[in-house]
């Protein structure tokens, strides 16, 4: 009861949608976004599997695109360079709602939204000036859907930052109750893992080390 | 609802309950023995091509009663030579029924009934070019009587890989009882230069064998040649019967 | 409905456990006593005994195509029975319970929730260790037996050591075998590189198998050798067997592979070594050294 | 605590934007479906223009057909969830437009009849009611291609049907299945007795509860329809490369698979949160029911692990429909890599499906025995040691595949060690059990035929644990039927039973027990026989998914057809049982069974918001029964005990 009447009394603004604390519902939410993130990293993990364990076996020694034309590494680490970047200036943004400083919330959010949109759009340039198709073999396909992935991530990412500015006018975040903007930057936390991973993977493992692959439907090793 | 007891019919609410049950029993047996007859295959399999007896023959095996079966293979349906029925007019899949223009197939039917322990001569008059066989063991003759075939009045333990257009393989549906059915004669390909004919076909390639089937039974054919699109082009007419394959019925 | 639910905390209606307990012979008197005790214990050792036999019966299916054509069947079939006798205490006890309790505790009827309530047992130490005990011993034993089984029959199977460094007297039989939709072909690289729809191999002599698919996954399943291994398209799998049984036994395809899957089966003869030689001459090979 | 209604009233209310419920008043299920078709038909109509009819590559294939089939599929579900109102949360989100308790009530709901279950309607007994019809409707569908598959298996001396769409069915029936018992009891009762149970007034977060049960509404036409495209012609498991072999209806399965993982983990996602932060206050860890406890280990697990699943299809379709090259053995693809990341889910999937169905039965046993739950500690490490160990067992599916032989010992190990925590299960219930009076109605006795069917599964799978005997079983009927007594025979029996139980609930009126025992015992001896006379079809040597056969197995299976036409008719008298009390059933008090967690002592039909006051609990739910009489006996033979020694000095 003592902690009813705290609520009772206590400055903190209520959920206008169930009435709760909004200190409750941001615990709440900030657990989902949590499970988001799980559900979201075993579909990661699928994926870099996928590119390692394709790259250890080079089934039929198909691995490599044609003429060893592997990917360029450098975009990869820009596109990464920019999440981060985007990300760091979104918890800029938080730190500066939740010391009430309005004007570092729009520019950190801001920020955030332009990054984010850049690298979206220097992903699916790299996407459509691969030196492979996707069908070139594993390599390309494993390397096509890495950065897919990523692309999809930068979508969701764009969605959510551009979101803050309407969120701040219409009153959904303030000083107390900035919880949505801190999830935000949780999310673009887990991105930038997921990308790094990526980038990581895509750039550094290249060659197959299995040269002696049988050939397809022989008894040759 | 004449259960409701309305129209004088009295009855208690058990007997109600018990005949409404009975009643859902039945529906469900209704729907069940509707989508059985609904989607089975009778009606989708090509009609029986049976074996007409020309009289007896000397084989091995000694005297037994010789039946011959005589088949062609259109490189695509045409004017002339309607094809079977489309699978897509079956089973709806688009790529069928849109892209049969390149499908080749068995005619008259791909349904053989064949006589019990008899020699069987099978004539068949091929139209289509080549694709090369995954593995060169169905390139070769295996099964007739004397482990040839005869190509155009040449007689052959088997042809070129690269020269194959597809292949008739009935394999056995094995009991350990029963000893195997197994019979497979790579079909020669027609040239790829040769030029069409008034009919709209190249000049056919003649392939003729004579296999001995034994005791009563039921076994499958198909080709082993990769004619279908898909994965290793096995999808597609290889995996349709009526186009690449279908049944032997021995009786 | 009172907003703050004021049932007694949990087995707060319990006596406090008794002090200085009797010892544990005289416990134990105590509860071989009680009325369903005896009755549960014989229905215990009945329900053992008829589970038993169920490895028999398993195994009397297993040969219903045939008795073990080689040593690695025959280990199967041995395992089969070894588990199902350790298993059957386990069986036998939740099968007792759940019997004995339509039964043996009473029962109540009708439609309004009944009065009279059950003991208030929330724990028993006793009964958690032993089951807890069982099942962990039950569970040891299945690994241990389990992963020397597999040992053994890897051995035999020569699991994945390719055919020169096999171990044996005899000098393995290499086959190839090669899955394709929907057909199983088999050629014998070291007797000329002949090849057969069929396959014929020497009794009492090991066969090396080469496993792959020129199309999509088979399953090499040689039913009554008790062995199988995936024909999978761009890799190789290995497996191996003594056959120790002449006649014709089934190879069938135990992996879905499109349209006339059912229809992928073949047989393996196991003749003597003079049918094999002779068979190798006839269908043009070069005989064995 | 009657001040909670109160404050939600003194909460300052943002700016109404229209009237409740905003666009959400405009949309329901029609318009989703017409928005669904008119944007598949559209997608399809102008991609057929970019790519006309009769554009054949060299095999005589349509070109772009697959990416098609595909792009249409996508735009089905897109402009259903678009049409049923799934994108107003996220652009209302996005304008700020956050939502005033007026729509929150709107949207649960409030006022709207029985229309409110066409809707998306966030209360969470609405998406239970509709889980519930929904898991009823794939059942059937399922059940009836259950007989087809039977009727060809009896029918031994001829096909009944052409054998690509008798492996179509097989491979609907397995995924429709699947798919209807991972949702069947985590579906209805998570998601309308889970909140009762726990005391709060609604999910964590309702809009995602209708966001998930209208994504698996999204994600049925597409699998459905692959039975008029050509069919799924390789089974459930749908192993690659034979899945790129099929004609375009594979696109169906992957469609609907990619959308049911992302119901699944979404509603994973709802229910963790809920019952991690939504308990009543006084509820703490060892408080909570049993099934609370189940329904959390199943959406974990399904959090977890269906990614896997997911990504492996949306890979297959990128090998399917754009030639790239995952599981394409020529151009380095592998096929073992699908088998892993398949069975990655494959597996934890099993548990998602007994779990729930196993503490809904921990749940209802207490009642109809009078006695509390045998030790509650036992039985939440039960589950715990499933969740852990169910994601180190995958490869024993595998044992046979040839990838990398030595990992059958480790995967044997982990897989006869998951025993020992499903012992812990048994035990609690056995514990239960034992020296009660047992209240015979039918939901109790669900529980006796799944510790049967148990048994059965329970033995089988240590034979089928085991990398030898697997080298005999693996791929053969004997399997099937194992996996039947576990999915069928404590999955499915043990959702009946929970669904009797809780039926009163969530209907407001009692389930007809006379004809549901009909049906019941009726499907449960025809399962003995169906499944018993398949494991030894199974053991005579008979594989999976075969149409013809060795004579030497038709006598198992005609006596399995039979079996299998009893069930049939078995579930149909439940069925009917089941309709007819929802219809006109006797009308059931809030607490028919005398049981004491929440969801019963709030009334019946629950009210909008659950409680009108929310609960506080001082102690766990299963203080039934009378102190234990042979303790007392024994007591005073220690204290007899005690004199005697007392004399003695």
């Amino acid at each position: 009861m003592s902690e009813l009447a705290a609520n009772t009394q206590s400055a903190v603004p209520r959920s206008a949608t169930t009435g709760e604390p909004v200190t409750t519902t941001a615990r709440r939410n900030r657990l989902g976004i949590w499970m988001c993130i799980v559900s979201d990293a075993t579909g990661t993990v699928a994926l870099l599997v996928a590119y390692v364990y394709l790259w250890s076996l080079n089934v039929n020694n198909a691995w490599a695109p044609p003429k060893d034309t592997w990917a360029d590494p450098i975009p990869f680490w820009l596109i990464t360079a920019g999440v981060i970047v985007a990300t760091l200036a979104m918890w800029w943004a938080v730190s500066g709602i939740r010391a009430g400083r309005t004007g570092q919330f729009v520019a950190g959010s801001v920020i955030a939204s332009l990054v984010t949109l850049v690298t979206l759009i220097g992903q699916i340039v790299q996407l459509s000036t691969f030196p492979f198709d996707i069908t070139d073999g594993a390599y390309a396909s494993a390397t096509f859907w890495l950065c897919i992935a990523t692309a999809l991530h930068l979508s969701v990412v764009g969605f959510l930052t551009s979101a803050m500015i309407g969120r701040l006018r219409a009153g959904r975040i303030t000083r107390e109750d900035h919880s949505h903007a801190r999830l935000v930057a949780m999310w673009m936390t887990w991105v930038c893992v997921a990308v790094f991973a990526g980038a990581f993977f895509a750039t550094t493992l290249n060659a197959s080390p299995n040269s002696n692959s049988p050939t397809f439907g022989t008894f040759q090793e | 609802m004449f259960l409701t007891g309305n129209a004088g019919v009295r009855l208690s609410d058990g007997a109600k309950r018990g005949l409404l049950t009975v009643l859902t029993v039945f529906i469900g047996v209704l729907v069940v023995a509707g989508s059985v007859l609904f989607l089975g295959k009778n009606q989708q399999e090509p009609a029986v091509l049976a074996a007409t007896v020309i009289g007896t023959a000397s084989t091995p095996q000694g005297e037994l009663p010789h039946a011959t079966v005589e088949l062609s293979i259109y490189p695509n349906p045409s004017s002339s030579v309607p094809g079977p029925v489309p699978v897509g007019s079956r089973i709806g899949d688009p790529r069928s029924a849109n892209a049969p223009s390149g499908w080749p197939f068995y005619w008259p039917s791909t349904t053989l009934q064949l006589p019990a322990n008899s020699l069987i001569t099978m004539t068949v008059h091929q139209y289509d070019g080549s694709t090369t066989v995954w593995n060169n063991y169905f390139a070769k003759v295996h099964g007739t009587v004397d482990g040839t075939a005869i190509y155009n009045g040449k007689a052959q333990k088997e042809i070129e890989p690269d020269n194959v257009a597809h292949t008739f393989t009935i394999h056995q549906y094995a009991e350990v009882t029963q000893d195997g059915f197994f019979v497979s004669v790579p079909m020669l390909a027609v040239p790829s230069n040769a030029k069409n004919e008034a009919n709209g076909y190249p000049k056919p390639q003649d392939i003729t064998f004579s296999f001995i089937t034994g005791d009563p039974g039921e076994y499958v054919w198909n080709c082993e040649d990769p004619c279908g699109y898909g994965y290793v082009n096995f999808g597609g007419v290889m995996s349709e019967r009526g186009w690449m394959s279908g049944t032997v019925t021995v009786v | 409905m009172s907003i703050v639910d004021d049932r007694p905390a949990a087995g707060s209606d319990q006596p406090e456990e008794p002090t200085n307990r009797p010892d544990v012979t005289y416990r134990l008197r105590e509860w071989l006593s009680r009325p369903y005790v005896r009755p549960i214990l014989t229905m215990f050792v009945v329900f053992c005994l008829l589970v038993i036999p169920i490895g028999w019966l398993v195994v009397f299916f297993m040969n219903m195509s045939g008795a073990p054509a080689s040593d690695i069947m025959s280990e199967i079939e041995k395992t089969i029975l070894v588990f199902t006798i350790v298993s059957a205490p386990l069986m036998a006890i939740t099968l007792t319970i759940i019997i004995y309790s339509l039964v043996g505790w009473g029962r109540v009827t009708g439609d309004e929730p009944p009065m009279q309530e059950s003991p208030a047992i929330r724990s028993n130490a006793i009964g958690t260790y032993l089951w807890i005990g069982a099942t962990s011993l039950l569970a040891a034993f299945l690994v241990i037996w389990g992963l020397v089984e597999l040992a053994t029959i890897t051995a035999s199977s020569y699991g994945s050591v390719s055919a020169n460094q096999q171990p044996n007297a005899v000098k393995p039989i290499d086959v190839n075998v090669t899955g394709q939709q929907w057909l199983w072909s088999f050629e014998y690289p070291d007797q000329g590189k002949i090849s057969n729809e069929v396959l014929v191999v020497p009794i009492n002599t090991p066969i090396y198998f080469n496993v792959t698919s020129v199309d999509v996954i088979h399953s090499f399943w040689v039913v009554e050798l008790g062995i199988k291994i995936d024909a999978n398209p761009g890799a190789i799998t290995n497996t191996g067997v003594t056959p120790n049984k002449l006649g014709n036994f089934n190879i069938r395809c135990a992996e879905l592979c499109g349209m006339h899957h059912a229809y992928m089966e073949t047989q393996i003869q196991v003749v003597t070594q003079d049918q094999f030689d002779s068979w190798v001459r006839e269908m043009g090979g070069k005989r064995t050294v | 605590m009657t001040a909670v209604i109160h404050e939600q009233q003194a909460v300052p209310q943002p700016k109404q934007h229209g009237k409740p419920g905003g666009f959400l008043r405009h949309t329901n299920i029609v318009t989703g479906v017409l928005l669904g078709v008119i944007l598949a038909v559209a997608t399809y109509v102008i991609g057929g223009l970019l790519v006309p009819w009769g554009t054949e590559d060299s095999n005589f294939a349509q070109v772009g057909q697959e990416a098609l089939i595909a792009a249409t599929y996508a735009a089905w579900v897109i402009g259903f969830m678009i049409g049923i109102g799934a994108f107003a949360g996220p652009i209302r989100w996005w304008l700020g437009h956050d939502l005033t308790h007026a729509d929150a009530e709107y949207m649960a709901g409030k006022d709207q009849g029985k229309w409110k279950y066409w809707k998306y309607t966030t209360d969470h007994k609405v998406v239970g009611i509709q889980y519930l019809v929904m898991a009823m409707a794939l059942l059937g569908f399922g059940g009836l291609l259950a007989m087809l598959i039977r009727t060809e298996l009896g029918v031994t001396w001829a096909e009944v049907f052409d054998p690509n769409f008798y492996n179509s069915i097989i491979g609907t029936h397995g995924i429709v299945m699947v798919i209807a018992m991972i949702i069947v009891v985590a579906g209805p009762l998570g998601n309308f007795i889970m909140p009762l149970m726990i005391g709060a007034r609604d999910m964590a977060f309702p809009r995602l509860n209708a966001l998930s049960f209208w994504l698996l509404f999204a994600a049925v036409p597409p699998l459905a329809s692959n039975l008029l495209l050509g069919g799924i012609r390789d089974g459930w498991t749908v192993y690659q490369p034979l899945g790129t072999q099929a004609p375009v209806g594979m696109i169906g399965y992957q469609i609907c698979i990619i959308t049911f993982a992302f119901s699944t983990g979404i509603a994973g996602v709802n229910l963790i949160t809920t019952i991690v932060t939504m308990r009543a206050r006084g509820m703490t860890w060892n408080r909570v029911p049993i099934f609370v406890i189940g329904i959390l280990a199943a959406a974990i697990m399904g959090l977890v692990w269906f990614p896997m699943y997911q990504y492996s299809q949306v890979l297959a379709l990128s090998d399917f429909a754009f030639q790239s090259s995952f599981f394409i053995p020529q151009n380095g693809g592998s096929v073992w890599l699908y088998e892993n990341l398949f069975w990655l889910l494959g597996h934890p999937e099993v548990y998602v499906i007994v779990i729930p169905a196993t503490a809904a039965l921990l749940e209802l046993m207490v009642v109809f025995l009078r006695k509390p739950l045998f030790s509650y500690k036992i039985a939440v490490a039960g589950f715990a040691g499933v969740v852990g160990i169910s994601s180190l067992v995958w490869v024993h599916h595998m044992y046979m595949t040839g990838w990398s032989p030595a990992a059958g010992y480790p995967f044997m190990l982990s897989t006869e060690l998951i025993s020992i925590p499903f012992g812990f299960l048994v035990l609690v219930m056995l514990g239960t059990i034992w020296r009660g009076k047992v209240w015979t109605r039918l939901p109790m006795m669900c529980v006796y035929a799944m510790i049967w069917n148990k048994i059965i599964g329970g033995i089988t799978g240590v034979y089928l644990s085991d990398v030898p005997v697997d080298q005999y079983m693996h791929g053969s009927m004997f399997v099937v039927a194992h996996f039947h007594f576990m999915l069928m025979g404590a999955g499915l029996f043990g959702a009946m039973g929970a669904i009797a139980y809780w039926f009163p609930k969530m209907t407001g009126r009692m389930l007809n027990e006379r004809i549901g025992s009909i049906g019941f015992w009726l499907s449960f001896f025809a399962f003995q026989l169906t499944f018993g006379s398949m494991f030894v079809a199974g053991l005579q040597g008979q594989p999976r998914r075969v149409l013809q056969f060795d004579n030497a197995f038709n006598v198992s299976n005609w006596l399995s057809t039979i079996g299998a036409y009893l069930i049939g008719v078995g579930m149909l008298i439940f069925l009917y049982a089941i309709i007819t009390s929802w219809r006109s059933g006797q009308v059931a008090p809030s607490n028919p069974w005398g049981a004491k967690t929440l969801e019963w002592q709030t009334a019946t039909p629950v009210p909008l918001e659950n409680f009108p006051v929310l609960p506080v609990v001082t102690s766990d739910p299963y203080d039934y029964g009378v102190p234990d009489p042979y303790l007392a006996i024994e007591k005073k033979l220690s204290d007899e005990n005690q004199d005697v020694t007392a004399g003695a000095r």
